[in-house]
């Protein structure tokens, strides 16, 4: 037991779960303001409910004692057995410090989902579908990839959640998109951010709080948080400035809401590779992040699924990416990738992200559908023509 | 001329300007309102209190036309707004006596 | 009595107020409106995606006056809000039957 | 049909629109306004600059009643809207040459 | 002393200083738009001039040399003494460390306060009130619990502040709206919340600088800490679902200010007991506190006092649902409730509650009397109709 | 190398992180809206634009090996060599850590030149200047005072950057002033803040940062940490109850803004300062910062140009006020002050404070015309009465 370290994984535990409320914001602005509230609990009452869950069985599930490689044990039920002492994932801090810092990236991954079907959901439906989610789909990804199951077995990397956190929440992102279609006036009416500042005050607590979802992965306060903390903000950097250059060629002007995206693009392409690469490879990740987020985006517009907020454009492009560059840039920290002489990391890394991919989006499906034909997920065209706010939840954010 | 005022859903905007235009109507003014009438409003609850919200939020589209267009903007607004529910509005017509454009004063029909 | 609507360019109203006051002017009711015309609007861009927004932010200003006054009314706006550019707006005058000041209940010339 | 304009006081719209329902009156039409009168304004100060704002945030309701029951609209909406301080508002009457519900096609009388 | 325990009451320091305008902001956005300013800044303010006292005289009243019980010493005044050494509460951290991770909980505790009399109070009487009341009521009471006082002595538990900051506010705000009245319009106009997303962005800060305040009241970076850290996060997440909860069987919806307020609640009632119950408890605490707390708040209108925002509908009846419940689940840092074999700890918590009450309203009235009668507190009719930002401060918060 | 100081170090970077979206708001909530998010974004961008560069050579110009006291060695370029071990400037943190920590002090003073030319400038020439003045400004003033130049061998103190980082940027501020004029309808327009919510959450975001500024430059958790973290808070307390007292007494009112802008100048104040002087000097110092700010701040309309938002006013006055004061006040952490009996200190910080006005100001003139001549600075008053907003991003900050 370290007491730096303690202090280090605490204090990143709380700044992790301040982006949750940060995230509220940013998928808040971008809706009409009929909306934000609805948007706003969507994020917020997870830090509610899952943390819930994770107590109840989510952490054992996901960090108990490894079942044949697909899923934790049920010594932890309750958090029985989670104390003051150091577990099994760390000797340098108490075990409930671990936990914790654990619950934090399990209440944001669901909320990341959210920006999918913005606009439309009914609060009961998300509540039951969340539910199921984080015990189907949540706690055997955190397993597989972080708590000794098959995918940290095969040696696939994911420092901080590219796989775990980002392209799981964009693999249910599409499949909401296919279970429950496009908001009523999809395609007609335009769907403008209400209040960009709030959009960009999310986004800066999402940075904030970043150095705690990356350099605290290292769980401990050395060096190797040092350079996670450094990549991960040199990649936001590289981001936000590549998601402007890319407005500027393609409608002549940089926007705020694109520096905002590019910067989020950017933390999610550097999550699954912060504690493995150097600064200039971070740099060139973030760069990448900001490029293909910005096309992934523009894509959508093309495809014409209604991904609201664009969970997949930035969340899914973004962590495929960020797992893909994993695998070519890795050099610290006992691993190397393609351009260290190690292809194999490589395919690994594609096979991770396949399966990932695959897993995701099935159960993701498979879950929407049932809370479909049982508690309703979409709300109807007159409820949208309300709002949210006033149909699921009988209130309004604003008043003159 | 007359100002024909249209007060109806707000997300008719886009209908209804769209109707004025392929008329021919090439200007009007849009202010949003709150109205009162027999569509009632709704409920909202904070911290356990119910407050019974009697408006609802409608624009008003305001259009000063010649005498002559005013059934051709009543009947095309008229049609784009319609929804057949409590609600869909009003309109208004009222008498104009002079109309000035600022930028040139023009007055009469040659300013709207 | 009539009553003397003054749509134009947001960053006008001071000039138009002082104006007014000038020539003795005591009150006007004034609300923000959505303009559509020939001015045209302008192009938004949310990542990636092109609005075009049809209406620019316009200023309505309300005066009511005796008949006498409103020549006077109308040419001291129009100087103060003309700046020669398309969207500088328009200027109706309605007829109004009754006024009354509420405080005292004072009608006609006497409660403008 | 007449419409009636009232703009007054933001805080006295409850107390007018209860006294309005009392009468019969079904509907209104309401928007927040910026009036300029004799009530003056106040003084606000930003890092130690003075700026004199000279309006006052009032409410403006609308309602169209048929001529008959004018009288009767200002009666109630005087009382239930004086104070007796400055800036109590006005109220303006204006003809109104037809009127349609647009949900039925209904005009005249019928429509309000 | 210790570094990793310097850094950790630090930047837990700067966590709660943080909560002040996270709280400005969840009150903010309740109140009516023309008294968001007045109501920031009642908030505000108290950053500036209780910091100051504190450093005056405030943090020689409640943590200098016992006096019978009753009041510290007067030996560090001006900070006289209190340097980069440990002091005599912190052997790991300097003496300063702990007077100005002190100096924040004195400073929002009078904040709290600020929520009952909103809409309707005179800044200049504000700043009497709160300064006297500082004195009188707040040092006298840390010194009580945490100052060795009677009673720490007498064996009373509040870990984080259950008594100091959130019983002692809410008596104040009893006091209130005893002597205060109601405001203009109460009973007839609808007070509507005028922009619930600065609220709920209020709330996610109060919840992330909570953090610093429970955990950073271990006074090190150890089990204990991550203990607090943990109870205190679930409890927060079993309050929100716990008054959405009660929302929907009251009124048939679950809404985005219940949320929020629902998880203060719970911050409120785990506060006193964070290092000394096991996160089962605590997440048992979590539901009574937001269930107490809807009642509580409902109470509100059947009793008709004007609380404006709420300060006896969650912090008085959360803070002593805490306290009491501190007594019945308190199971570790060597002390025992209830249901741990030990019932007279329970008396001990009841005997500190009805002390805690009786004073600090008492005391409270007599203060908020005396303004009144000097000073003067209560803006009248026509300044309410303006609003206080225009009345009390010659500005307005927005401008199209 | 040492966790505890490391995890300090790392934490204290992420708060001064968040101080850019904080002054972001700061800043955005007192222009009009339809300029708010052109100057959220002139800060928000800088967090990419400063940082890439920081990475590139800023870093390795300020902080590499002194080249004849002026500049610093190109050995760091592109971060080459600055890894997880200890580097020069300090025994206990990765190399790493210090390079962030300061990379966001080189974020945020560019940051703060933008209130000068709120409201008026042209994306293009500010990313343009913004790129040159951290190579000819920045990089030089932060090598002289932290970097081992001829202001440090002279004895200059800058604790966390008075001259670096505030007289710096208002020097630049006063350049902007004269190269770019007016804003359209200066001297008859009213210029209002639009949302004053908005920049008290912006104040507080930044008081709540500035403790990793001050504080974390220590670059230990230590005493002199903790000293620092007091002093920075208490001079920020004393200068937002001066400033609303100057109001009082100059218009009859406190306003929030003026509390607001109050703190802010006191932690300008206090920045050099920090780490010299003890808590009692310090609340002289911020009551200093609130009297001076406020007066300079009037000044503005006596002389009648156009500094949008006040920075010479604040950070110029409040630079210049600290820098004097430390020559005063300097008690500890090996240095002494004119009133401890060293006046010698005196004249070392008056020499500091004249040439770094003139270095940084002629220095930013040049640049501003040059940037004018080629790029272009100045929006048009078409552009003006549009709003930057739409004029220069394509965006609306609102929709109803
Ligand atoms: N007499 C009236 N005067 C002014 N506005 C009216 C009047 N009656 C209705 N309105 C406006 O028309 C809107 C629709 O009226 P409502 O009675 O709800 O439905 P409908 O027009 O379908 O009968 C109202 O919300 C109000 O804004
Ligand atoms: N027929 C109309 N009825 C009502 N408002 C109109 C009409 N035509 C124009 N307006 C108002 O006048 C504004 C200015 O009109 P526009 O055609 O843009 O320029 P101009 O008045 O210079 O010809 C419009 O934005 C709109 O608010
Ligand atoms: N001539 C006018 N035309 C239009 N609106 C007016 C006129 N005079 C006053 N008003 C409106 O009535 C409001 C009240 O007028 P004011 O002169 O302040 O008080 P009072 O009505 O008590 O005499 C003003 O704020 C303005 O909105």
């Amino acid at each position: 037991m370290n007491a730096a370290d303690t202090a280090f994984v605490l204090i990143s535990a709380a700044l992790v779960m301040f982006m949750t409320p940060g995230l509220a914001l940013f998928y808040g602005g971008m809706v009409r303001s009929k909306n934000v509230l609805a948007t706003i609990m969507q994020s917020f009452i997870l830090l509610g409910l899952v943390s819930i869950i994770w107590a109840v069985c989510g952490y054992s599930l996901a960090f108990g004692t490894d079942q044949g490689g697909i899923i934790g044990s049920l010594e932890y039920l309750f958090l029985n057995g989670v104390g003051m002492e150091a577990g099994p994932f760390s000797e340098t801090i108490p075990h409930l410090a671990f936990m914790i810092f654990q619950c934090m990236f399990a209440v944001i991954t669901p909320a990341l989902i959210t920006g999918a079907f913005a606009e439309r959901m009914k609060f009961g439906g998300f509540l039951v579908f969340t539910t199921l989610w984080i015990l189907v789909v949540y706690a055997p990804m955190a397993h597989w990839v972080w708590g000794k199951g098959w995918m940290a077995e095969m040696g696939a990397l994911d420092f901080a959640g590219g796989a775990v956190v980002h392209m799981s929440s964009a693999a249910a992102a599409l499949a909401a998109t296919v279970v429950m279609g496009k908001r009523k006036g999809h395609g007609s009416t335009a769907f403008i951010p209400h209040n960009l500042p709030m959009t960009v005050l999310g986004a800066g607590i999402l940075w904030f709080g970043w150095f705690g979802f990356n350099a605290g992965s290292a769980l401990a306060a050395d060096g190797f948080a040092a350079n996670a903390f450094v990549t991960t903000h040199m990649a936001a950097a590289a981001a936000a400035l590549a998601w402007i250059l890319m407005e500027k060629l393609h409608s002549g002007k940089a926007t705020t809401l694109g520096a905002a995206s590019g910067a989020v693009a950017g933390l999610v392409a550097i999550t699954p590779a912060a504690g493995y690469v150097t600064v200039m490879p971070a740099i060139i990740i973030g760069l990448g992040g900001g490029v293909f987020c910005f096309l992934g985006v523009l894509l959508k517009g093309k495809l014409g699924y209604d991904d609201s907020l664009d969970v997949v454009g930035v969340h899914g492009v973004g962590g495929t990416w960020g797992a893909i560059a994993t695998g070519l840039f890795a050099s610290i920290n006992k691993t190397t990738g393609l351009f260290y002489g190690n292809p194999s990391q490589l395919w690994i890394q594609l096979a991770s992200v396949a399966a990932t991919w695959a897993f995701c989006f099935i159960a993701s499906l498979i879950l929407f559908k049932l809370v479909d034909a049982t508690v309703g997920l979409r709300a109807n065209a007159e409820e949208q023509d309300r709002g949210m706010d006033l149909s699921e939840h009988n209130e309004t954010a604003y008043q003159a | 001329m007359k100002k024909v005022e249209i007060i109806t859903r707000t997300f008719k905007l886009d209908d209804i300007k769209a109707a004025l235009s392929e008329i021919g109507i090439k200007g009007m003014t849009v202010s949003e309102v709150k109205g009162f009438g027999r569509q009632g409003g709704h409920k909202e609850v904070y911290r356990g209190a119910e407050y019974q919200v009697d408006f609802v939020v409608k624009v008003k589209i305001e259009v000063v036309v010649e005498d002559a267009r005013v059934a051709d903007v009543i009947a095309a607004a008229s049609k784009a707004a319609r929804t057949g529910q409590v609600g869909d509005g009003k309109i208004f017509v009222l008498p104009v006596e002079e109309v000035v454009r600022i930028r040139t004063g023009e007055t009469g029909d040659a300013a709207v």
